[in-house]
């Protein structure tokens, strides 16, 4: 690890931690809070909302179209949550289903054919789990949007409005530069999910939530995040005004840092974002972990195979299965 | 080709009036002339000659008609219960045009387009050979040009009088639309009632944004068809503009009066791509690309930000692995 | 009109005419005609069937997947019609939904990626006109595979095997060269289709089937068809191996044909061949057809609306709408 | 990081025997281990360990493997009811493994591929940064040696523990991909049970072809979630391959003992696309395009033909306007 005074020895959350961590959270998912289209509307000019996937639907979770940004039209594409009761069952409380996806992907070619750059906002507690959005390919949508993103010939300012959800996020989510609003989240699941998973207790959020390290300043700390831009007084969802023209610089400002680059070297440089995130030791070692099968029934089990022979073991008797499987540690 | 130009086939009276299909009310047609064709009682759009389109659309006297000695040949002898020549010829009397779609060049604000349009009076809008050149023409001169294509569809499909002939026109049409794609020249569809058939099913659905006047009919087949295939009736809207909004297929439902308004909207925040380099294969890096629309932003951004948001995107922090994105962009090289 | 020999004045089709070309028709619906599948075992080796068009189903109707072609590997994909009750169910006896040309376009699209020739071959009565296809997209479907097909940088052999119905079969049928067996039909509808619509009745089929000219022979001196592959004895239903082994030769015969052009010379000519298919007559006449407007109440009204004053028409003057719409004439 | 060998945590009957879960019967392990892992009584498909899927797969002795070294990070300090550091350890003295996947080079009937497998008994063979990182340089390798990629999944989806960093290995594991296709390099997905949320939300289902084996659970949200969050049970067969194909996500399902078989058919069907002059960037005519993969065709096809069948596509008759497709060429240029 080269880099190891940024590596913390593990225990469990501290207290002060769990409760920043969860105020955050509270902020980021604030039923006043600006969501993408209050924002688009400070942000930008002339907004025109385009609708469908050309394949199955409209989903009004994902908003999206072309405006312009201080004059320059601008590919705008974003989660949508609702504000109350009725726009929220309309917007599925901004958690999308697979059109949802694809009309985004839509909209990123369109950009794409004409050299236009896209900024987007995310915004979801994650894509909409239901078994309707398993049947149209929910996994297959979020999977081809990142696929796609990663290799478009435009530049991508992302913005983490609130709650950075998961797959469902990120399927909006790779860009150029990544900006944070100072009380976003971000995190790989729900701290409920979390919670109920390691925990075994959705009580436990909070705590998950501190562990997870999902706010807005530890997103940059761990180089998902690029930049925060910070929210006015209490918080955004007290002026989205004033949180808009925030945003508006911000994306202006990333938005002129890449506008030197050529089209290789923008994508060179994505590609070297992704491949650069991540932590892990490279010790150089050749061999598997454990060099000697650790059973005598097994190890009985290959000298009878070819007795008194000495040959290059099976690589299923290096790792050879257990007879149980351990579901408890699966991830989300 | 002579143009006979007979006794109008209808008396005075019905002339001057028609009868709404939406609300039944009756109405004095130089009323829906005076409004866009638009019925005053419920907002009915009804169907628009050429001319008309052209007048809603496009900038006074910036229209300048392509091609309009095209005209359509009786390739296969068709012959029903009369001869296709006679067909052609009776809606050319009818209407004055010589078939189903007029193009050209004009302005919308302003901004330079290719337009071509349908006239569903000329054998109901359908699409044969001079129709499929015709747009073929106009999406080649889109991209000669560099200037967005339009189209106003209103069409009940191909032309069965060319029998594949005209079918081969879904290709002729669709074709053009993948060098608009590779040149960054924007395609914008227009769908007015009705929009069906081999029409629906080329050009049309393919544009980068699609637009449709309200209740139009769209779809792919008859919805008599449709029905008798599976012996049920059709759900309520089925097949209308609104239909497909829902369905994903169309971008929006405009209203007739803030059509030519959405259309220079969109021809605003929908710019041709930046640079022509005249390749007419797909360059390694499109050359039209985000390099050339970038320099431009570069210089549009540059005075007007605050340098307090500390963004650096060309030196992120190391990762936990020590490499610097210099290092991972010399590796991916 | 160049080529002023080949137009036919127009009157009814001859009865021997129509007893061909409805002939044919029967030899191309023949419940035993060799269907896709029976073709791709003799024409092929190989053939590794794909299934899905990752967005939403997979469609029975229409098969697809890479194969070899006297050892080259080439991805295949046909409208695959039943040979009794059950497989015409599976198969909706050829007609296919959305999601199987979008299979299609999948496939294509790998074949694109890998450098690999395809062949597709076209059965079908025409695209499923059902409201489920409506709903799901049918004419984008059909309209976006025409389009993908127009671009593809790999050599494409379409063979009509029978029937060639309308934008269903289209949608599968843009090629560099077009062959067809001998019996098969091609046709922007249905004979039935067409019968109803311009003769009022079903029962006139036979005549409507003549009147379009729908046969291999028929395409051929049209330009739809670049060639006919003979069928065996009474017609391929009486041997399936025969008419495989000719097709065989023959799409062999055009692969090699294809296979010495340039990518960029095999897509100008493939468009070349698009654009050359139609007839028309070039007049040059620069104005409307109609230099004068045909109604007096309308000139009228034009004189009151600047009297005195010669002034340049609005175009709708000049082609004013009828207030009556005459559908009879719409195509299919 | 030392790793500690402790005692069997069971005991020898238990040990011995398996019972399956599809039919209850008692399976004797080693006759499982003759048998592929697969139920002698209903064909039931155990989860495999990598040995054992490597066994399976590819030529014996073929493989070797890459980046043994990379090992897990506990970047976030991560702390449940017991540090994540310990949690890694468990499953690396459970399984012999460093992390939940192994990758390398190897072949398959011969035909050399990049393959990388999950162990679903390391942590649930999540993803965290050393799987994604695996996976990405198994993608790079493939890329630069032109070779197939393969990828055999079985995992609960992206590490927890990892946070964030885990659900960027959706991004790392994906951005590969773009350029295989962009140089023609072939990736089969082999979805093995189970393959689950990150995993499947990334290159699992981006795989140009994909295989499932029978009965494997596949799907994007655990099933409880989903029917947690609609109120209602989930329908038969749920999340299951079959269920994948019927919805056009799989291509094929695959019983295990065919499993290396219809592998060497597909990568035989599916070669790499044929020329490589090392461009990075997608270049205006890929230079493994047909026409490397056509002169090589017309090499095949040279002898073998029937010159009876009157083609002549370079030649076709000239259309109806008198334009011969030579000058239409000329026109396109
Ligand atoms: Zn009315
Ligand atoms: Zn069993």
């Amino acid at each position: 690890m080269s880099d190891a005074q940024t590596i913390q020895r593990a225990g469990p959350p501290a207290p002060e931690a769990v409760e920043e961590a969860w105020s955050r959270v509270q902020l980021a998912r604030h039923p006043q809070r600006p969501r993408t289209l209050d924002l688009i509307g400070v942000i930008f000019e002339g907004f025109f909302e385009l609708h469908g996937d050309r394949t199955f639907g409209d989903d009004a979770a994902i908003v999206g179209g072309p405006a312009t940004l201080d004059g320059v039209p601008v590919m705008v594409i974003g989660h949508q949550k609702g504000t109350d009761t009725e726009s929220n069952i309309l917007r599925n409380f901004g958690s999308p289903h697979p059109e949802g996806f694809r009309k985004a992907q839509r909209l990123m070619r369109l950009a794409d054919k004409l050299g236009m750059p896209i900024v987007t906002f995310l915004d979801t507690a994650g894509a909409f789990p239901g078994p309707a959005a398993e049947e149209r390919g929910q996994a297959e949508a979020i999977a081809s949007s990142i696929k796609l993103m990663t290799g478009l010939q435009v530049p991508i300012v992302v913005v983490v409005l609130g709650e950075g959800g998961s797959g469902g996020a990120l399927a909006l989510g790779v860009g150029d530069v990544v900006l944070a609003l100072e009380n976003a989240v971000y995190s790989v699941i729900s701290p409920e999910g979390c919670a109920s998973i390691l925990w075994r207790s959705r009580d436990e959020a909070r705590t998950a939530a501190a562990a997870m390290r999902m706010t807005a300043a530890d997103q940059v700390d761990l180089g998902v995040v690029d930049a925060i831009v910070a929210e006015p007084g209490e918080g955004a969802h007290t002026d989205h005004t004033a949180t808009g023209k925030a945003l508006r610089a911000a994306i202006i400002s990333a938005m002129r840092r890449l506008s030197g680059r050529e089209t290789a070297e923008l994508l060179a440089t994505r590609y070297a974002r992704l491949r650069g995130l991540g932590a892990y030791l490279e010790t150089g070692a050749a061999s598997p972990a454990r060099p000697e099968v650790p059973s005598l029934r097994r190890r009985i089990g290959r000298i009878l195979h070819l007795p008194g022979v000495p040959r290059r073991p099976r690589w299923s008797e290096i790792w050879p299965s257990n007879d149980t499987d351990d579901d408890n540690e699966r991830g989300a | 080709m002579p143009i006979k130009f007979p006794f109008s086939r209808r008396a005075a009276p019905s002339d001057a009036w028609t009868k709404c299909p939406s609300c039944d009310a009756q109405v004095f047609n130089k009323q829906l002339e005076r409004n866009q064709r638009l019925c005053p009682s419920c907002g009915h759009h009804f169907r628009m000659s050429v001319g008309e389109r052209l007048d809603l659309l496009l900038d006074r006297e910036s229209f300048e008609e392509r091609d309009a000695g095209l005209e359509a040949v009786d390739r296969l002898g068709f012959h029903d219960d009369r001869p296709y020549d006679d067909r052609l010829e009776a809606s050319r009397v009818k209407t004055g045009l010589r078939d189903a779609v007029v193009w050209g060049t004009g302005t919308i604000e302003g901004q330079r387009v290719a337009i071509g349009i349908f006239d569903f009076r000329f054998m109901g809008g359908s699409m044969g050979s001079v129709v499929g050149e015709k747009l073929a023409r106009c999406f080649e001169t889109a991209l000669a040009e560099r200037i967005p294509a339009i189209v106003v569809s209103a069409s009940g499909g191909a032309r069965m009088q060319e029998g594949t002939l005209a079918l081969m026109q879904l290709a002729k049409t669709t074709a053009p639309l993948v060098r608009l794609d590779d040149a960054g020249v924007p395609f914008i569809a227009v769908l007015t009632d009705p929009t069906t058939g081999g029409v629906l099913a080329s050009f049309a659905s393919l544009g980068d944004v699609i637009l449709a006047e309200p209740k139009a009919l769209i779809g792919f087949a008859g919805a008599r068809v449709a029905s008798d295939t599976v012996g049920e009736e059709m759900p309520e809207g089925f097949q209308t503009a609104e239909f497909l909004l829902t369905h994903g297929f169309v971008d929006a439902v405009v209203p007739r009066p803030e059509l030519r308004s959405s259309l220079a909207r969109l021809l605003r925040l929908l710019p041709v791509a930046a640079v022509d380099d005249g390749a007419q294969t797909t360059p390694p890096e499109r050359p039209w690309g985000p390099i050339g629309a970038l320099s431009g932003l570069a210089e549009r951004f540059g005075g007007a930000v605050s340098e307090t948001i500390g963004i650096d995107v060309d030196q992120p922090p190391a990762d936990g692995n020590g490499r610097t994105p210099a290092a991972e962009r010399e590796e991916a090289r």
